[in-house]
């Protein structure tokens, strides 16, 4: 039984490989928020995520007074009041988080996007990747399958590279047999990893360069973890960028702030 | 085509018969063909190769249109695999892909037959290919590969541009393309007295062409009128009645009489501070090809308030050309109204001093004369000529206009690769997007 | 006289040994890794043992596979089309077409009188490959064997539109979420694999008898939507994984057979196997 | 670079750096550089205008990044290669560049540049797409066109006895290629297709009388160049889009094979090597003998060749009109298969293929079609088809 006569507002972000949830109290600040592996039915995801959130925050489900839901797998959520676009929960999490932030990188597991936002959290541009997961967080997940190491690994390992390969991003999955070939030709895993991190960062600039860079600038998502490819992203880009605490739940918090502003209107 | 159940979008009363006689040539070119009549198979090309079809009553069907009908009727699918197997490569143009899947049931399996799957009545074995050199390359290559499959006579019309904004500038240039291309026109129509054994009716072709321009100007002048804010006439409206200016389906001087009514009702509308949609929060313009399958995509953002004011270059009259209907030889007054119709915008452009000499160059014209929020840029998989010039034409839009794009992915023959969801799920960030820019551009100066 | 083919594709290595009748006397199959050097010589040592023989005792040994060039006791490198060609006919004297579905590649071949005439091969995409059925087998913690036998139950598969691995995700999860019976959804997922793997291979002209090697032979599912889709029956070889392997052994076969009817010397490489530690 | 470097020395030397090279002889001679990029702009013009005239190249190494914000993959990888480097500065050296619309791509590319691109200067040089008598007139005056900007550019006019003295280094260019593909008839060849190239590309970087001398003494040493290859392989031709590295050739040559003559861009169209007298008359209009011949004579399928406007049509004869001179580079080059090579998004070569190929099954050649991005790690998976190709022509 949760801290009762008190109104707490629900985000929820159901991504392909992740699905993330903040709970936030009146004053926006955040109470609880989880993170869990979609598995194979966002359905299914979502309630496990709701009910998991409510343990941590320990409230029930009369406690919260709006859910907002976001992310590629929103639509196939039942229990929502309201569901946003995840591009527009990401440049409000931010918004709230860095208000001086103007530019926000999302690297995603299907498709990555990059946006602009202004002093008042609103979008004032974005530009989405191509439908081919040749430049998606996808990559990353293949390579360290490859590999036989974890994630969170990567980012270790190609920050000692001497010197990184160069891949040319194509298809996720061709890159996989490029990678073992490699690898019997006696490559150091240092210098693939990086190599990757390296194309990876080159196809997110390209859709930063679509669209125009303005500092500051963030990263969110699972990638934002990744110092290799963060490292990377900086050289290429030449400039600093915010990586937020918890980066893969900026998006949530978005949309839970989001619920708060539908709630106060009505 | 997609079923449609949402009826936002005001459409406009008088574009109703129009349409019914659109759909009434179109069945009559099909009668026609099943009667025997002689059909060239064209590619688009602006008026100059049609109106001397139509002159010596050959019925024109064009394949590029026909992929879209194949797309619609889910059987292009079908067609495209037939040639795929034959050894085309699949990186080509989705309309020649399926024209050539068409040919080879027709041809091959069906020995000059019409395909029984083959939708809206199907194109019958041509006398004449008249091919294009316009716009893209696939427009005559693609004709040269069909005489793999039949032996049918072939025209090219060969149509070279003015590649500088000097060229476009030059009357001197634009005359020697002219002289080259009525040359050509000329050959072109002894060509066809040959093959049909008969003669050109040079007062027929006279009257057609000067109907095609009057037909041309009121179409204009309608599109004036959508200039009003609120904007009267919704993209999805011209996109209904555009093949009686594109293809000049329907006889033109009956077009006439409906254009001119369809003025009327315009007009009314900006008189009377009409909308095409209930209210209009964002102006936009789309380029190029409409998702035919997915129209009442429209439907629920004109629910959100947003107006589709402009479109489809490719599908609209120029602006009217000066002292035209001095020139003596219909054929010259046609090619010059061609290269009026495709150096104009550009003319327009560095007028407004942005110099463009790519197909944006309308849109970048049109971005501030219909005073339009954003542009939905439809990029295409397999049409290099609707696609190659749109992240150019974003980029300028922003850097000269700070007009915001929203870019979707389709394809001509691939419907599944459109995803109208995605399309919505974006509104929402790009309504912010546009409304920064507004902002934007005030700080510019610019009234909009 | 002996003879080795030995073939590292991307998700398996293969090897078999067959002696002058062309019998094959003993295979071994192991998931590909990294290390493909020490892959080759220990798989070698598996099938010498099975064989009891010596290295020395074979006569000619071929690699193929896209690890062709990390078999350091190979006296020559032929391309896995040439040999699954071989290998095929030799199982099917009859056939005139191959598919070969791998975990990255997927291959067309057309066949007269057991040599390849003409072939295609996907590149730049991996959709229509063994790949595309992994991925989706562990998104649903289900095994690649499983999936085949639960499609069969499947009444009304669904659509599934995306061609690429990683959106085709996507869409299941969708599915999943709208509670559309797993089998169905499989079951769309193999007709959606069959239709790209008949697209690329119908560009050589697909002809009877045809034979569909590789891993995912082994599910039936993919090979009854494929069937369906060409509208022809289509054989599988008991052992859909060796064809390559069989193919190279007995492509080194006829080497050496043609090189003594001519009377000529064979040259043959080095017959050392590099040291191995067996860690797994 | 040292000055007494000749014939293959010289070129090996070259090759690394034409630029630098083509930069030095500017400052020596005080002559412009004038980058072109497809076989159509007469060289003769810049020759006798007294530039340089350079051609310009893609960089298969060069990963496509700036292009990418401004052409959609739609536009095949090689025009988008060159609009990247150009934006990328790469060009800033030349004095002007001349595109052409010798193609769709080629033609946006050409508009991409002038809206993003300020430097170099440069022209678009428009091209019929048939060759009818009328076609020839408007492209003559396409190049009297041309001629104007150039010579606005350099701020001086060029005497026609300049154009026929120009003309004639040029015909005498296309005559030492011809002859330098002569050493590829015999078997093994003297050189490799890899080495035509790099001989090629370095010719196509420098003036035409360099260009001819280096000719000249490649044509001598060829006899006792050290690298000719000993043994006998496979004799493949390629034919397709433009092929403007040597990364793909080294991948078929690796294979034991070699690419004995070709139909493509850089190397045997620009010198119309079908043909059996590439001299440009040095009487009469010149302009107009340039306008005829150039658009006749270069082999690219983005022009109409062959039967339009006839009533009967026979597809085996219109093959023939519009492949018949492949028929004579594979007899005479005694060629065993063809490779042929189309860009992804190429539309002229990819709509000729089948057409191609239809041909080569008359004649009973084998051949393989591939489609490769212009980008050199796109090629190594080719590999494997390759040797595949090249096993279905061998007794396997």
């Amino acid at each position: 039984m949760g801290i009762s006569g008190q109104t707490f507002f629900i985000g929820i972000d159901i991504g392909v490989s992740a699905s993330k949830g903040v709970i936030i109290g009146w004053g926006e600040e955040i109470i609880a928020y989880h993170i869990l592996p979609s598995g194979f039915s966002y359905r299914l995801a979502a309630q496990r995520l709701l009910s998991e959130l409510l343990n941590k925050a320990g409230l029930t489900v009369e406690d919260l007074s709006y859910i907002v839901a976001t992310g590629q797998g929103s639509p196939s959520v039942d229990f929502v009041h309201e569901r946003v676009t995840d591009i527009v929960c990401s440049a409000r999490g931010i918004n709230k988080l860095f208000p001086s932030v103007r530019t926000v990188i999302d690297v995603g597991e299907q498709t990555s996007r990059v946006l602009h936002v202004d002093e008042g959290g609103r979008v004032t541009n974005f530009i989405i990747s191509e439908k081919c997961a040749g430049g998606s967080g996808y990559i990353l997940r293949v390579l360290a399958n490859v590999l036989r190491v974890g994630l969170d690994d990567l980012g270790l390992l190609s920050i000692n590279s001497k010197n990184p390969i160069k891949f040319t991003t194509r298809c996720a999955v061709f890159i996989e047999t490029e990678i073992i070939s490699m690898i019997a030709e006696g490559f150091q895993k240092e210098d693939i990893v990086a190599g990757i991190h390296d194309s990876l960062a080159e196809k997110i600039i390209e859709l930063i360069n679509r669209i125009g860079l303005k500092e500051p600038c963030a990263i969110i998502g699972g990638c934002a973890h990744d110092i290799g490819f963060i490292r990377s992203l900086k050289q290429k880009l030449g400039r600093e960028i915010i990586i937020p605490p918890q980066p893969q739940i900026v998006t949530a918090f978005g949309a839970a702030i989001i619920g708060k502003k539908s709630f106060s209107k009505s | 085509m997609s079923g449609e159940r949402k009826r936002v979008i005001r459409r406009l009363e008088s574009i109703k018969p129009l349409r019914a006689i659109i759909d009434k040539s179109y069945n009559e070119s099909i009668e026609a063909m099943r009667r025997g009549k002689p059909v060239a198979w064209c590619m688009l090309n602006w008026w100059i190769g049609d109106v001397i079809l139509k002159a010596i009553d050959v019925v024109p069907i064009y394949p590029e249109n026909y992929g879209a009908v194949c797309a619609a009727f889910g059987v292009a699918e079908k067609y495209l695999s037939l040639s795929d197997s034959d050894g085309i490569p699949s990186h080509l143009c989705g309309y020649s892909r399926n024209c050539f899947g068409y040919v080879i049931r027709m041809m091959r399996e069906l020995k000059g037959e019409i395909p029984p799957e083959a939708p809206m009545g199907g194109m019958a074995k041509p006398v004449l290919l008249l091919a294009s050199s316009t716009i893209c390359d696939p427009r005559y290559k693609w004709f040269q590969l069909l005489g793999r499959y039949m032996d049918t006579p072939i025209w090219i019309l060969d149509t070279p541009m003015p590649s500088t904004i000097d060229h476009v500038m030059d009357e001197n240039y634009v005359n020697c393309l002219v002289r080259f291309v009525v040359k050509n026109l000329r050959e072109f129509i002894s060509f066809l007295e040959g093959l049909l054994g008969k003669k050109m009716d040079w007062n027929r072709l006279d009257e057609l062409v000067n109907a095609t321009l009057e037909l041309h100007r009121i179409c204009f002048e309608v599109n004036e009128l959508r200039k009003a804010v609120p904007c009267p006439m919704h993209s999805r409206d011209y996109w209904s009645v555009m093949p009686s200016v594109l293809f000049l389906l329907g006889d033109p001087k009956e077009s006439i009489k409906l254009y001119q009514n369809l003025y009327k009702e315009v007009k009314y509308r900006v008189d009377n501070g009409i909308c095409s949609v209930p209210e209009e929060k964002y102006r936009l313009m789309f380029s190029e090809l409409p998702p035919w399958h997915s129209l009442a995509l429209f439907e629920d953002l004109a629910e959100r308030g947003w107006n589709f004011v402009i479109e489809s270059w490719g599908y609209h009259p120029p602006k009217p050309a000066e002292n035209l209907e001095k020139i003596e030889d219909p054929l010259e007054r046609i090619v010059r109204y061609f290269y009026h119709f495709f150096t104009h915008y550009v003319r327009e452009s560095v007028k407004m001093g942005v110099n463009c000499i790519s197909i944006s160059a309308p849109f970048i014209v049109w971005a501030k004369e219909y005073k339009v929020d954003g542009a939905m840029l439809h990029s295409l998989l397999t049409c290099r000529s609707a696609t190659s010039h749109l992240y150019e034409m974003g980029e300028m839009l922003m850097r000269v206009w700070r007009v915001p794009s929203l870019a979707v992915e389709g394809d001509i023959v691939d419907y599944r690769v459109f995803s109208v969801d995605d399309v919505l799920r974006r509104a929402e960030a790009f309504e912010e997007t546009m409304q920064y820019y507004r902002k934007e551009r005030k700080k510019m100066g610019l009234d909009w | 006289m002996y003879f080795a083919g030995v073939d590292i594709g991307s998700t398996f290595t293969k090897i078999v040994i067959i002696d002058s009748k062309g019998d094959i006397i003993s295979k071994v199959i192991v998931p590909t890794r990294a290390e493909q050097r020490k892959l080759a010589n220990k798989i070698m040592i598996e099938a010498l043992n099975q064989a009891n023989l010596s290295l020395n005792e074979i006569n000619y040994i071929i690699a193929t596979g896209y690890g062709r060039f990390n078999v350091p006791f190979a006296d020559r490198q032929i391309s896995e089309l040439t040999c699954h060609a071989k290998g095929v006919s030799a199982l099917f004297p009859s056939v005139r077409t191959a598919i070969d579905i791998g975990g990255q590649d997927l291959k067309g071949l057309k066949i007269k009188d057991g040599k390849l005439v003409n072939f295609i091969m996907n590149d730049k995409c991996a959709a229509g490959t063994g790949r595309f059925l992994e991925v989706m087998a562990d998104l649903l913690n289900l095994s690649l064997k499983d999936l085949g036998e639960i499609s069969l139950k499947s009444k009304r598969k669904v659509e599934i539109s995306s061609k690429c691995t990683i959106f085709a995700r996507h869409e299941v999860m969708e599915k999943i979420s709208e509670n559309v019976p797993i089998e169905d959804v499989i079951a769309g997922l193999h007709y959606a694999i069959a239709d790209r793997i008949v697209r690329l291979v119908s560009q050589i002209s697909i002809e009877p008898d045809i034979v569909v090697t590789g891993g995912v032979a082994k599910n039936i599912g993919v090979v009854k939507a494929i069937e369906d889709l060409l509208g022809y029956k289509v054989l599988v070889p008991e052992d859909p994984l060796i064809t390559g392997a069989l193919g190279a052994a007995i492509i080194g076969k006829n080497i050496v057979e043609g090189a003594l009817s001519r009377g000529e010397e064979i040259r043959v490489g080095c017959r050392r196997l590099e040291e191995v530690e067996l860690y797994w | 670079m040292s000055e007494n470097m000749k014939g293959f020395k010289f070129v090996d030397e070259v090759y690394k750096d034409p630029i630098r090279k083509v930069k030095e002889l500017r400052g020596k001679t005080g002559r412009k550089i004038i980058g072109y990029i497809c076989a159509y702009p007469p060289l003769e013009i810049l020759t006798a205008a007294d530039t340089i005239p350079f051609r310009v190249f893609g960089d298969v190494n060069e990963p496509i990044t700036e292009g990418n914000r401004i052409l959609p993959p739609v536009i095949c990888s090689y025009v988008r290669s060159i609009v990247d480097l150009g934006m990328k500065g790469r060009f800033d050296f030349l004095d002007g560049l001349i595109w052409s619309h010798s193609c769709d791509c080629m033609h946006k590319g050409g508009f991409v540049y002038t809206s993003c691109v300020s430097k170099p200067v440069h022209y678009i040089l428009e091209i019929p797409t048939t060759t009818s008598e009328e076609a020839i007139n408007f492209f003559k005056y396409e190049l009297m066109e041309f001629k104007g900007w150039l010579e606005k550019l350099l701020g001086r006019e060029f005497s026609m006895d300049c154009l026929k003295e120009a003309i004639e280094k040029h015909n005498r260019q296309r005559e030492l290629v011809k002859r330098l593909y002569d050493l590829k008839r015999e078997d093994p060849p003297l050189i490799t297709g890899t080495d035509t190239l790099k001989i090629i590309s370095v010719i196509e970087a420098l003036p035409v009388e360099e260009g001819n001398r280096i000719l000249e003494e490649v044509l001598e040493e060829a006899e006792e160049y050290g690298s000719r290859p000993k043994k006998r392989g496979a004799r493949l031709m390629i034919w397709g889009s433009i092929i403007d590295s040597p990364a793909l050739l080294q991948i078929i040559e690796e294979n034991g094979a070699y690419v004995v003559v070709d139909d493509t861009c850089v190397c045997s169209r620009q010198f119309w090597l079908h043909s059996n007298n590439p001299h440009v008359k040095t009487t009469g209009d010149l302009m107009e003998n340039l306008a005829k011949r150039y658009l006749i004579e270069v082999k690219c399928p983005r022009l109409y060749i062959g039967s339009y406007g006839t009533l009967k049509k026979d597809y085996k004869r219109d093959l023939e009109e519009r492949f018949g001179y492949l028929k004579d580079y594979i007899s005479k080059w005694k060629v065993d298969g063809v490779i042929l090579h189309s860009l992804r998004c190429c539309d002229v070569h990819g709509y000729e293929v089948p057409q191609v190929k239809d041909y080569l099954d008359m004649l009973g050649i084998p051949s393989i079609y591939i489609e490769p991005e212009y980008d050199a790690k796109t090629l190594p998976p080719l590999k494997t088809r390759i040797q595949a190709f090249l096993e279905t022509l061998s007794q396997l």
